[in-house]
């Protein structure tokens, strides 16, 4: 039986914006099954690794592969739909209803916008559907963004901060999903500060310190 | 994946919907478009004649500049985590690019009626050779939608980008002046259009490519 | 990480400034040679630089549209420094048309400036390609600079068929096109010759200007990159553990 | 506590900080005003006496239109967040009211010697009379600063207020826009123009007035 | 000795918004020295009882009294500088640097500068208050919040989820200002799903479910 390849490879990567450095020669390798966990302070450049692994952050050396794709090269964007990426802050259009919002993201993967209202349902919002996001609580926001996730079933998880500002009902419901993934032979990369959390969701995990990777 | 097509519609639905949701074209630019066109009597002093000498070249010049307002405020009222998840998603850039002109092609339409109607009643404006205004009209919202969401797709890109937008606007946005105002001048002179018009479609023809071949770097960059 | 020692190469290359030397004198000859016209007199001469330099100048800007194309195309910074020396003197060319015609203008008119179609829009254009070269200072990143460019420097030619033909769809003061037409030519022959010389030595010059600019893009370039290289500050290290309770 | 003219003064220096970074005004809309006084003449036709008669009006109606734009913008692009602790920071609303029109204020002034000159360049405008000029700049900034800063504050509340800016801005630029106009011209045929001084300078303490009294009530709603 | 009045009283309040009941019949007084923990679901009103709190949220019914203010009334704005109130979203102006954030805030309240500065690196951000704090991280951009609260020095302190998005030094922060205020006869609401984390640091808690208070 030959070896999976990685689901991505980072190799001594670094990242630049204006005249700092963010990130340094970070060299990591996450395979098929891997729930990574990364720590690290404030402003060390968890979220910047995240959008990195979403080849959504352009580098300034070094070279990154995700699912098999060079992030550099237009491959990249053949690779994309199947990254999972949940920032700090919910991505929802505030004049949209949630039905509205997932049905858009949905429409996008070419599904039906029944897929949404039963992702909707999934995350216990069914009786929010119809609700504005912008009238929406910040966890209720939160919880439609993993709805997201349920909708397109990535292969490749990308969560940051994914327990915060969710309730102990969702909390486990984000558990379900990174166990699942990882389950089918997918990959999650979770950040956060919640270390006992992470410790016990996560397969291996990281420390990353002033931009470099421990 | 959905076609091209499919997934400039779903853009396009998007806007149109958050644009029915906030009302700003409806609300604040439409009738800002229209107490412009009511000023300039009371400014330029109330002279019949020369009120409709200048009618059709101040509706226009409205019509260009809040024009671009309006596709320049629909695009790049969106935040970074939005942009994220859009370029994560699959669509083709150049697809949503054709997808937001779409939208504001469609309120650039509406809005050159209104303020079209608002013009004839205010400055006695003739119609004689109007049949080549739906045309012109068009073009013109065409050229507009998509040159608005090009120069809304750069400021987006960051603060420093921000000064190419009068950088494009001013060159691009003359030739379909020009060519808006001359066709139906033309016309009533009993000479042809037909190379204003042809003027006004490469040029909207040179948009078009430029918004395809930008699109995917502008989503890139930031 | 250790400071890499770099050198960067002096440019040597003399014969650019040759060329130009030599086609701004035959220039220069060939307009004195050439008699006064009969209705303007000794002013006739400044047509000779005037027109070359604008019709230089749309030559200029319409290479800065091509290499821009070919940047978007090939993604190869080597296009995006052809089309900035392009733009560059295209924009000399612009400045040096437009003043030229305004000390014309003084004589012939009456005024220095005056509203007129093709005059705004030259100024316009002029303006246009200033402001891409103030883009171009506005960001460090080379290869954002060289997309955010290169999609200006395709849009903005429109500039020059509205320059061209502004006097055809305004008739006002400037001179109509007398060779760029498709009429047949009405001119004294030993002007036209006259005209044909400094239009070749004018294109000759251009091309030398975009040798040494193009050169000296080059080593611009590679300073740049030298110095997005060299060792910055590490951005999390801004941050550290917080002081708590400070007298209290 | 701090005293109400220390308070205004503080907004002003935060948003003349904030558009100094974002350089809105500085290169967007600046140069689309300019651009708007270009296709003035490229559109309405090059007839040099006539483009001398509309100039002094166009320029007014530009000023006008993009003042107010430029004070809603200036506004209208706070958060939920900003607000609700702008409302905690225990900053008399109407100093903060105060403050904001007094950036926009400045930015205007800028603005408006900037299309200026543009005007006097393009539209050979005879500068006769022209010492009232620097009373005018100075009252109709003014008066476009608070409008806008009044229309933003509504439109800042949420969306179904924004249908009254339009109600607001037509009825109260028009007196502002007259004004302006009518000054110059009664200076330049040797009337008096002190009506219409007066009459702009009523509109800004209405103006003031009605910012002063609606900042308070404003700021609680959303 | 007479009793100490109490920092705010909740009588009967009951919020909507459009068509739905956000808060129901809330009866709660917050005395003196109470560091107060709210629990509850996602969308069960958390946010909205320290907006009321905080004065900043019109009530339908019922009367609110904080810092001896009845919040419906103008005395309201008198008392509203004592307020230190945290939210979901960072409140900063992205375009200044986070000095400059902190400058204006502290001469809001007739103090000098220098107190924003010394504010910013008792948060451990002195070495990046002159970054933007749109390049700050969000984390940093949370920690420049509290920064906030340390210029003021409120007596009521209003915090929703203070904990997240915060590395473990910063945590102690929160707890640190926390007992401080406290300890000085303030209050303190803490709103949080991190159960464990606050029950140790607040002196009695309380849950809301569907709007209604447990
Ligand atoms: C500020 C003032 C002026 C500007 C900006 C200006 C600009 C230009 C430009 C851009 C062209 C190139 C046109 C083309 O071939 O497409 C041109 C050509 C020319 N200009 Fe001027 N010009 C100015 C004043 C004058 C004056 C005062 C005269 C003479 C009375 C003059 C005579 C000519 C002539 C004869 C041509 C060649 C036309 C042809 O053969 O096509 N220009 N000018
Ligand atoms: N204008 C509105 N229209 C309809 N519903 C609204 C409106 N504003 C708020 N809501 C609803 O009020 C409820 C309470 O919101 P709130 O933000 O207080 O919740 P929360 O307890 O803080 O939740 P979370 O834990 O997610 O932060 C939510 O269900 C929200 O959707
Ligand atoms: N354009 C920029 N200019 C300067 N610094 C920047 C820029 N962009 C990001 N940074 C810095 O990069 C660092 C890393 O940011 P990042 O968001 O990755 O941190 P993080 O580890 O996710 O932190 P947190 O735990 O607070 O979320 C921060 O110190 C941030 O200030
Ligand atoms: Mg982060
Ligand atoms: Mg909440």
């Amino acid at each position: 039986m030959i070896e999976n390849p990685p689901v991505a490879r980072l190799d001594g990567v670094s990242v630049r914006a204006g005249n700092v450095q963010i990130l340094r020669d970070i060299d990591l390798t996450i395979d098929p099954g891997d729930a990574l966990g990364v720590f690290g302070a404030n402003g060390a450049g968890k979220t910047t690794i995240l959008r990195v692994l979403a080849t959504l952050q352009p580098t300034a050396t070094g070279s990154v592969e995700v699912l098999g794709a060079d992030a550099t090269a237009d491959e990249r964007f053949t690779v994309r739909p199947r990254i999972g990426y949940i920032g700090h802050v919910p991505a929802l259009y505030p004049e949209l209803t949630l039905a509205e919002n997932l049905g858009f993201f949905a429409r996008s993967r070419g599904l039906d916008e029944s897929v949404a209202a039963s992702a909707l349902a999934d995350v216990g919002l069914a009786g929010a559907a119809d609700r504005r996001a912008d009238r929406c609580s910040h966890g209720m926001q939160r919880r439609a963004e993993f709805a997201r996730i349920l909708v397109s079933s990535p292969v490749f998880l990308l969560l940051d901060e994914p327990h915060s500002a969710l309730d102990a009902d969702a909390v486990d419901l984000v558990d379900a999903i990174v166990h699942r993934t990882v389950d089918q032979g997918g990959a999650a990369v979770l950040v956060s500060h919640d270390r006992a959390r992470v410790r016990s969701l996560a397969t291996r995990t990281v420390e990353i310190e002033g931009g470099i990777l421990r | 994946m959905i076609g091209f097509g499919s997934q400039a519609a779903l853009i396009a639905r998007r806007d149109i919907l958050r644009e029915r949701r906030s009302g700003e074209v409806l609300w604040v630019t439409l009738p800002f478009g229209a107490i412009a066109l009511l000023l300039v009597p009371l400014a330029v002093g109330t002279d019949a004649p020369m009120l409709r000498q200048i009618g059709p070249g101040i509706f226009w010049v409205v019509v260009m500049l809040f024009g671009v307002f309006i596709s320049i405020r629909q695009t790049s009222s969106e935040t970074d985590a939005q942009r994220d998840q859009l370029a994560l998603s699959g669509l083709d850039p150049a697809a949503v690019y054709f997808g937001r002109a779409l939208a504001s092609f469609l309120f650039l339409l509406g809005f050159q009626l209104v303020l079209g109607f608002v013009t004839v009643v205010l400055y006695d404006i003739s119609l004689e050779g109007w049949l080549i205004l739906p045309l012109t009209f068009v073009i013109v919202a065409a050229g507009l939608s998509l040159l608005g969401t090009l120069a809304a797709g750069i400021v987006a890109t960051g603060q420093n980008a921000a000064a190419l937008v009068p950088l494009l606007v001013a060159p691009l946005s003359i030739p379909l002046l020009i060519g808006a105002t001359q066709a139906l001048e033309a016309l009533q002179l009993g000479r042809s259009s037909l190379t204003w018009v042809l003027m006004m479609i490469v040029t909207v023809i040179v948009l078009a490519i430029a918004g395809v071949l930008s699109a995917q770097p502008l989503q890139e960059t930031r | 990480m250790t400071p890499r020692e770099q050198t960067i190469e002096r440019p040597t290359s003399v014969w650019p400034w040759i060329t130009m030397g030599v086609a701004g004198t035959v220039t220069f000859i060939a307009s004195m040679a050439v008699g006064p016209d009969a209705v303007q007199g000794q002013l006739s001469r400044i047509m000779y630089v005037h027109v070359p330099a604008a019709w230089l100048a749309y030559l200029a800007f319409f290479v800065t549209m091509a290499a821009s194309a070919m940047y978007l195309w090939r993604k190869d910074l080597a296009w995006d420094r052809r089309a900035a020396s392009s733009a560059e003197i295209g924009v000399v060319f612009t400045g040096l048309a437009i003043g030229l015609g305004m000390i014309w203008a003084k004589p012939t008119w009456g005024v220095w400036w005056t509203w007129d179609a093709r005059l705004t829009l030259t100024a316009i254009m002029f303006f246009v390609y200033l402001g891409y070269l103030a883009l171009r200072r506005t960001t460090t990143d080379l290869n954002a600079r060289a997309k955010r460019s290169a999609i200006l420097g395709v849009l903005a030619v429109v500039q020059v068929p509205l320059v061209h033909f502004s006097v055809v769809w305004w008739r006002t003061l400037h001179q109509p096109p007398t060779l760029l037409k498709p009429e047949p030519i009405d001119m004294d022959t030993s002007m036209l010759v006259t005209l044909g010389i400094a239009v070749v030595s004018f294109t000759v010059m251009y091309v030398a200007m975009m040798f040494k600019r193009i050169e000296l893009a080059r080593l611009e370039d590679e300073i740049t990159e030298m110095q997005q290289t060299a060792d910055v500050p590490i951005a999390g290290e801004a941050v550290t553990a917080p002081a708590l309770e400070r007298g209290a």
